[in-house]
């Protein structure tokens, strides 16, 4: 009965679709799926207003990270089942979703720790940039853990 | 020996070199990742900007700029990695 | 700038959507939004199959304690922006979400231990009750934290 | 002093009594939730099953089944609430 697990990653310049990414991890046998979703946010730099992001990845290589990350996930909790990212590139403006991770586990509490550190390490280790862009035209790479 | 391979760049390093790719066909073999980056940098003296920073890629793998030796053989991709900013 | 936090709650016996529960807590001040959906897991309970879920609540009091449990997130996580929970009553069958819960945050860290927290608050006092229905006709009222 | 309270019943207490409601025209008040629990037993003596599982609820607000005492007006809820089990 128990199913082959499932680790899928996409990278678009779709909208994201929640519904998408949980249908993904989806499972008889599972009673949990925790889910985050990474918004932009409305933000003041400097007196500039950032009114989008701007991504780009090295989409061969962040596939093949996102194999490592899925490995490691599940090294750290073997309870995981499925496991789906869903990242955008492109322009990304104000209030949209530039990412949604969700991982179905049988409990909830390892998938919920378990989306924690993926959520950590896609931004420490996927080969992914984003810029933020101002309404002065203005425009800077971002950096994670800053 | 040498080795012809394609330089990808990303993020702040296509602005500074101007490029998304090109191809390098002397690239010495095996060479330390710190003189790889030499090498790229006295091509794009802007790269200057991410010394520190930057990190490369050798056939998708990450490798810091340093001691560590690498071979490259035709057609590897090495990429030139700024400070990653996914999610 | 800053909103109004909204706190949502709606028991209902149609199919829950991920994409609601989502949408309610939107906001472009929030980076983040932490989810969880509990689903009915397929199982085996003494040689008998789990085939569905019965629900039920004491509605007005539901609604009630939901507040108490918003009260209690946002005096612990005070970034929380918004809450939702949409939770399921009637027949639930093997596969289908039950519960939706989503918060939304300036940064993801608060959100994700607010979910954690709330999904366990739930379970501890919201006054909602399942019935497991099982192949053989039988069936047998659960107990959180058994 | 008597009130006539709603009783409701839910989960296994509805399989128990029969009964989604019920009113209940004399309850003495003030009133122990421990002897308003004993005068439901009364009525109803198959939910002594859950004896010692169940827990009330008066005006929407849980109180244990214990010394605690509880005013009850004409027209208040009084609800019966077996172990939780949402989510």
């Amino acid at each position: 009965m128990s199913e082959e697990p499932r680790d899928v990653f996409k990278l678009s310049r779709d909208r994201l679709s929640v519904q998408e990414v949980v249908d993904a991890v989806s499972s008889a046998s599972c009673g949990a799926i925790s889910v985050f979703i990474g918004t932009t946010r409305e933000d003041q730099v400097e007196g500039r207003k950032v009114i989008g992001l701007e991504y780009e990845a090295y989409e061969l290589m962040a596939q093949s990270e996102f194999t490592k990350l899925c490995d490691d996930i599940r090294a750290r909790w073997p309870t995981v089942t499925h496991i789906c990212i869903h990242h955008r590139l492109g322009w990304v403006k104000v209030g949209e979703a530039s990412v949604a991770m969700a991982i179905s586990s049988p409990h909830r509490g390892d998938g919920q720790q378990a989306v924690q550190h993926g959520i950590s390490q896609l931004k420490a280790k996927l080969p992914i940039w984003k810029k933020e862009v101002y309404d002065t035209q203005e425009a800077s790479w971002k950096e994670n853990g800053e | 020996m040498t080795a012809q391979v394609l330089v990808l760049y990303f993020a702040q390093s296509v602005e500074l070199t101007g490029l998304k790719e090109e191809e390098l066909p002397d690239v010495p073999t095996p060479i330390s990742s710190r003189d790889l980056w030499t090498l790229l940098l006295r091509r794009h003296p802007r790269l200057a900007a991410l010394q520190h920073h930057v990190i490369l890629a050798v056939r998708q793998q990450y490798v810091a700029v340093g001691d560590q030796v690498v071979t490259l053989a035709d057609g590897d991709e090495v990429a030139v990695v700024p400070p990653l900013s996914g999610g």
